[in-house]
């Protein structure tokens, strides 16, 4: 076939099969904080990029303080730990400060997220510099799983992919199996009845927010071991990880599942067989199309409105 | 005279050259001082020129996302006029420097040259990174007759009265280097990849038809990602699917540290793949890691560990000024000729008008440059070696190749 | 004639605001400014005009649109490419493989001019296409999308998306569009060379011109019943609907005008400025736009006039003294705005100044103002 | 089916949200210059039913005809054109606007795109905004933002604003929900002024007010019609009885 033995187009197709898989574990960590955010709260937060680059920079932090005391194998999980736990408590803050004044007004949250996302990048330039950074990695991290001689699987891949069962594993127990799950959905869906039998809403949109903050943080540590960590590098998610989400049908997060499936395939297939840039603009164009057509996303059931 | 002869008698003459030209630098200093340039003779058209002080504009993004790669040559050229002033300025003038910022945005930077030229009336702009800003930039510089020092390596295609490109056009860049991995590595097949822009295009265009048409090597993919891109699975695959023998790049800024890591990650590294990048320098290895460098090679004329005097001078007293962990890339390097070329051309001319310093300058051989010998050539670029960087693990890089000194062609015939 | 000269105005404290900018415009800032800072001036007030569009679409019809910048690139574009070939004539460009088109073409191994370049040989056409092809975009834009329904923030999130698509675009085709660096060295406008003093100075006076020309199409259409509905719309949306309106039309209709107004903004950019890029086109510029308009005021037509020149000052001015300080005075004033001051300057205006009725007190010093400035401008030109 | 009698007659419609039929094979007509009030326990599909007729739910099968025109295939603004204003459960008004201003954006004139543009308020218009405005008792608060208005005016601003487009049919969700007892008995007599040239259909919770207008009363349970007829009628039905005043 096109001048390739059958050997070599099924080891490409193992590996591009991997890589949709890889794509498709990025976009999904990217989205999941935002899913809970925008899709659970109706935040729209311009600023999750930068929360992702809170965990990016504390993993770089940390993997100098690694070296520095000769961890390096095995801090990463710290890292990620710590990343979470950054993230959450900036995220807490800022739900404190700003969001918490802006539930009425879902427009106005775009506008002020953006104006923080502008104040974070600004801090990280003026703590780390302008240049960009990277982490020294563990040695487990780098390089490939190699099944039979011609195929590469990316460890860094794996790594990422398994972070983002777990993270997602972890939301939906959280979100349908615990408690603090139920609180969050009984306030987001109705807001003046949780509040009328004893839950205390303002709590819960506070850890809610907190918690899609961290789990952004979670997802900004994990990818300095795949992509570039700068003051602006969040900027470069932002759009990709609301296409996911809005495409999804914004309020399930199973729809946010499928829709970033849907997505690192087709942009992965698309990729191979166009140019690269090319293949981005294709898939956003036909996100955008099926929207036009579709504008509740894909995964949205029919109610009465 | 065989190259290494060349380099040897390079090295001698540059030494003479340089203690003569020491020498009558401090004899001006010593005894010529401003008063033998009377103001009204050096400078007839109005620019800011005083009896004591002469003012000159930097013009590159603190701010923004090019803030990133442009800091490096605002710190150089600072570090090249705060060196000149210690040695007595120009014509016996202190220089004074207007430093504006262009935010990363092109307009700003066409705004502060108008402003540089027309409010400050500098007698000389240092600044510029992307190709863009210096298009945006241009127009005014040709309009107000200014004078502007551009330091990257870009696309070439271009050539203006009133700029001097200190960095290496395509062809310089591009060239010589691909001769030599295909005679060093018996290369045949090339896949080539850059970022979705025009230096990366260009330069890709100049790269096939001379893979083509002169080395009888073929292309077996040409790839573009859109910039800020940071996906490549599927372009690995395709790269690993055509097993070329050289990946040529031109991948820039964040999408450029997601290539090496992914790549690396893929199984693609050095110990498997040859790969000559055009766009790493010391600068980029920051983000990227060396470890996910390790092995490859770079294509620039200026590399932070060439060996001689001139070099060790000026990394020691760039890490004096910045402090120890800083790096210079090709850039830097670039930008840090800037000033010293301008005064040079001003004492040619004894003048700082820029119809004067404009004809002076070409011709003017520097010795000094840490890059070693350059020379300006007629249309404005500079005649400047090529070197091959193989990179290490702690982000520097040993020089594995020099080629000779290359003529600027930044109209290269037969390859447009 | 009452009644439109009412509509155009906004009765007297519209009349009175109108005519200070005015005044300003094209009085005070011509008398005080260099010519250096008149041209910054002048690239300002093409801002000025997304932010109006902006009140228009956003402060009046609740629809949130994060990409005028596309339309503004667009009108640009159309301005850049007619611009363009005529800098390109056979002459200038008799070095190139293929004279006679522009030079990012014969770079790129085009031959002949692109099909979609053909129309920006004529002045008159490209006009039209100023105007027309913003609008196109917009209609079919806002066609599929407010037909189904989509509002709020959906509509948002889908035009950054296009916008982005479309910078991408512009940039990977450079063959067609120039690529990143844009449409540059532009020089002359039928034989005028644009880049002259004087040109300067016309240029200037034309775009604040029209900036006020806008601002009276605007203010006409939000005393109409339009301007009406638009609010109705924005805050009962189903109400309007069943009261017999199809709402669709009437989003459909705002957004082609603001887009429009747009696009006449990034014309007058390209004349002024003197070439046009895609970072115009993309996610940011869109985005500080909208900002432009919140600062000054998402309702008031004036009020984001205002805002538009005062951030843009005020980065400027900054960005020349403390470049590290500017993200975080912009990213403050912006959430401060937002939190504090939802309607922007012209809140506060409305809040405090009106107490004390200094429209009316200016308005009086105006009118002698107006007659010396007048007197003096004639001086300056004889 | 020769139904030219009824204004407004509803065959056999159903719609269904994922499967619970909301509305099942529901058939009702309405006769000219009748006031018809629709009651039926919470979950019943009384307002579901309104959606159905305005336009804004789409149903899943059967048909509305009104003056003999089929609704279901119209748009809701193409609904209210031909002749049915309907008022929300909730007041739905321009809080921002007067409640002049609220009116006038009701007047059935400049409706298209172009008319709004060049709309010109005429001497007939405030004639008209002047007439409703002293029929639902707000003459005296003609330039007061709507939103400074108590709830009860509120319901009659909207009810105003549905006059406004002097329509055929009006249909009318809980008109006086939240009103005090005196401005109940007020909105009855409107109510019983206005349904003298067009039809009334009301959906209504209290019984009292439901004696005092009703011509006929249609009770509904889960999606279908329980029973119809006069209020004494309905009242004495043993199933109405059960699922419904009961309790």
């Amino acid at each position: 076939m096109f001048g390739y033995t059958m050997d070599e187009v099924g080891n490409i197709m193992v590996m591009q099969g991997f890589s949709g898989l890889s794509l498709f574990s990025v976009l999904l960590l990217m989205a999941l904080g935002l899913a809970i955010i925008f899709g659970q709260m109706g935040v729209i937060n311009m600023a999750h990029g930068e929360f992702m680059m809170v965990g990016a920079y504390t993993a770089v932090f940390m993997s100098k303080l690694a070296v520095k005391y000769e961890m390096v194998n095995s801090y990463f999980v710290f890292a990620i730990i710590a990343a979470f736990i950054l993230a959450f408590l900036i995220g807490y803050l800022v739900e404190y400060l700003l969001i918490r004044h802006l539930y009425k007004r879902p427009l106005d949250t775009l506008l002020a997220t953006w104006g923080l996302s502008l104040v974070m990048q600004q801090t990280f330039r003026s703590s780390f510099g302008a240049k960009e950074v990277s982490a020294e990695l563990p040695e487990w991290l780098l390089g490939s799983f190699k099944p039979t001689a011609d195929i590469d699987i990316p460890i860094n891949g794996v790594f990422v992919m398994v972070l983002a069962l777990v993270v997602t594993l972890g939301v939906y127990f959280f979100m349908f199996r615990s408690r603090g799950g139920l609180r969050v959905r009984a306030t987001v869906q109705n807001r003046v009845m949780a509040s009328a039998v004893g839950i205390n809403t303002q709590k819960v949109d506070r850890l809610t927010f907190a918690l899609g903050c961290g789990i952004a943080g979670v997802s900004g540590a994990a990818f300095t071991t795949i992509s570039s960590t700068g003051p602006t590098t969040g900027s470069l998610y932002i759009v990709d990880s609301f296409m996911v989400v809005v495409f999804g049908g914004a309020a399930s997060l199973m729809g946010t599942i499928a829709s970033a499936f849907g997505i690192a395939q087709a942009q992965s297939i698309l990729q191979f067989f166009m140019t690269s840039s090319m293949g981005k603009v294709a898939t956003l164009m036909t996100i955008v199309i099926i929207l036009m057509m579709r504008p509740e996303g894909l995964f949205a059931s029919k109610v009465r409105r | 005279m065989s190259s290494s002869d060349r380099r040897q008698f390079i090295k001698k003459a540059s030494v003479l050259v340089g203690v003569s030209l020491a020498l009558g630098l401090s004899m001006a200093t010593g005894s010529a001082s401003a008063a033998d340039f009377p103001t009204a003779a050096v400078s007839t058209t109005g620019l800011a020129v005083t009896d004591k002080t002469v003012t000159v504009g930097i013009l590159h993004s603190a701010t923004g996302t090019m803030a990133i790669s442009e800091t490096g040559s605002i710190q150089a050229e600072k570090l090249a006029i705060a060196q000149i002033n210690e040695m007595g300025g120009v014509l016996g003038r202190k220089i004074e420097v207007v430093q504006e910022d262009g935010a990363s945005d092109w307009p700003t930077f066409a705004e502060k040259s108008k402003k540089l030229l027309e409010s400050d009336k500098v007698a000389a702009v240092f600044g510029c990174w992307t190709s863009a800003s210096r298009k945006a930039a241009l127009p005014v510089f040709e309009k107000d007759n200014g004078l502007l020092f551009y330091p990257t390596f870009y696309e070439g295609l271009e050539q203006s009265k009133n700029v001097f490109y200190t960095g290496q056009e395509a062809t310089q860049q591009i060239l010589a280097g691909l001769d030599w991995i295909t005679k060093e590595k018996k290369a045949k097949t090339f896949y080539l990849i850059g970022s979705d822009y025009i230096w990366p295009r260009t330069s890709m265009k100049i790269a096939r038809k001379h893979i083509e048409q002169h080395l009888g090597g073929k292309v077996v993919g040409e790839e573009y990602v859109a910039l800020g891109d940071t996906q490549f699975g599927s372009v690995i695959n395709k790269i690993k699917l055509k097993k070329p023998d050289v990946i040529y790049a031109a991948v820039v800024g964040g999408s450029n540290v997601a290539w090496f890591k992914q790549l690396n990650a893929a199984g693609l590294n050095s110990k498997k793949q040859t790969m000559l990048t055009i766009s790493v320098t010391e600068d980029e290895v920051l983000g990227i890691g060396g470890e996910n460098l390790e092995g490859f090679y770079s294509a620039m004329k200026y590399f932070q560990t060439l060996k001689n005097p001139n070099n060790d001078k000026f990394v020691a007293e760039f890490k004096k000024a910045y402090g120890e962990n800083a790096v210079i890339g090709d850039v830097t390097q670039a930008a840090y000729l800037g000033p010293w070329l301008w005064k040079a051309a001003v004492e040619r001319a004894g003048s700082f008008d820029v119809d004067k310093v404009v004809v002076a300058l070409p011709g003017y051989e520097m010795t000094t440059a840490p890059e070693g010998y350059v020379k300006v050539d007629a249309n404005h670029h500079l005649l400047s070696k090529l070197r091959i960087g193989k990179w290490r693990k702690d982000g520097q890089a040993d020089v594995v190749y020099e080629s000779g000194l290359i003529n600027p062609d930044p109209f290269p015939k037969g390859y447009q | 004639m009452k009644e439109l000269s009412d509509k155009l105005l906004g009765g007297r404290q519209g009349a009175v605001g109108l005519a200070i900018l005015a005044l300003l415009l094209f009085v005070v800032f011509p008398l005080c400014l260099d010519l250096f800072r008149l041209g910054l001036l002048g690239k300002y007030v093409t801002y000025a005009f997304v932010a109006v569009s902006l009140v228009l679409l956003w402060g009046n019809g609740g629809i949130l649109s994060l990409g005028q910048g596309m339309f503004f690139g667009l009108g640009g574009y159309c301005m850049a490419m007619f611009l363009k070939l005529e800098a390109s004539d056979p002459v200038s460009t008799k070095i190139q493989t293929t004279p006679g088109i522009p030079d990012f073409m014969d770079w790129n191994q085009l031959t002949e001019l692109p099909w979609f370049w053909l129309p920006f040989k004529s002045l008159p056409l490209t006009l039209v296409l100023v105007l027309v092809v913003p609008t196109l975009l917009a209609f079919i834009i806002g066609y599929a999308m407010f037909k189904r329904r989509v509002g709020g923030v959906y509509f948002a999130i889908i035009t950054q998306a296009i916008a982005l698509i479309l910078s991408i675009l512009i940039i990977g085709q450079q063959g067609y569009t120039g690529g990143v660096n844009g449409i540059t060295d532009l020089k002359t406008m039928l034989g005028w060379d644009i880049r002259t003093d004087s040109a300067k100075y016309i240029l200037y006076f034309v775009n604040a011109g029209l900036l006020i020309g806008c601002m009276l199409l605007a203010r006409y259409i939000l005393t109409s019943k339009f301007g009406m509905l638009l609010l109705a719309m924005r805050d009962k949306e189903e109400r309007v609907r069943f009261s017999g309106y199809d709402v669709s039309n009437f989003k459909i209709f705002i957004f082609c005008v603001a887009a429009m107004m747009s696009g006449i903004g990034g014309a007058m950019f390209t004349l002024q400025v003197g070439f046009m890029s895609p970072s115009f086109v993309g996610i940011v510029p869109s985005i500080e736009m909208v900002i432009f308009a919140a600062v000054g005021g998402r309702m008031s037509l004036i009020g984001a006039v205002y805002g538009t020149l005062l951030v843009n000052f005020g980065r400027t001015m900054f960005s020349e003294t403390f470049p590290e300080l500017w993200l975080f005075l912009m990213g403050g004033l912006f959430i401060a705005v937002v939190m504090f001051f939802p309607d922007g300057l012209a809140g506060i205006y409305d809040k405090y100044a009106r107490k004390f009725n200094i429209a009316g007190v200016t308005s009086k010093y105006v009118a002698k103002f107006s007659k010396k400035a007048a007197k003096m401008i004639g001086e300056k030109y004889e | 089916m020769s139904n030219t009698d009824f204004v407004l007659a509803i065959e056999d419609l159903t719609v269904s949200f994922d499967g619970f039929k909301a509305v099942d094979a529901l058939s009702m007509y309405i006769d000219k210059n009748e006031l018809r009030v629709v009651i039926g326990p919470n979950g019943a599909g009384k307002t579901t039913v309104l959606d159905l007729i305005c336009g804004k739910t789409k149903s899943s099968s059967g048909s509305i005809k009104f003056n003999n025109i089929e609704l279901t295939q119209l748009a809701e603004h193409e609904i209210v054109r031909a002749g049915i204003g309907r008022k929300f459960q909730t007041p739905s008004i321009y809080e921002n606007l007067t409640v002049y201003q609220n009116l006038e954006v009701s007047y059935p004139v400049g409706r298209s795109v172009w008319g709004s543009l060049t709309f010109k308020r005429t001497q007939a218009l405030s004639e008209q905004v002047n007439k409703i405005a002293a029929e639902v008792l707000l003459t005296e608060h003609l330039q007061m933002e709507a939103a400074l208005l108590s709830h009860g005016q509120k319901q009659w601003l909207e009810i105003g604003m549905l006059l406004m487009q002097d329509p055929e049919l009006l249909m009318l969700d809980e008109p006086v929900a939240g009103m005090s007892a005196k401005e109940r008995d007020q909105t009855a007599d409107l109510l019983n002024r206005i349904c003298q040239n067009r039809s009334v259909l009301v959906i209504e919770h209290d019984m009292e007010f439901v004696k005092k207008i009703a011509h006929k009363v249609t009770v509904l349970h889960q999606g279908k019609i329980l029973a119809e007829g006069s209020m004494e009628k309905v009242q004495s039905d043993e199933k109405v009885i059960e699922v419904y005043l009961g309790h």
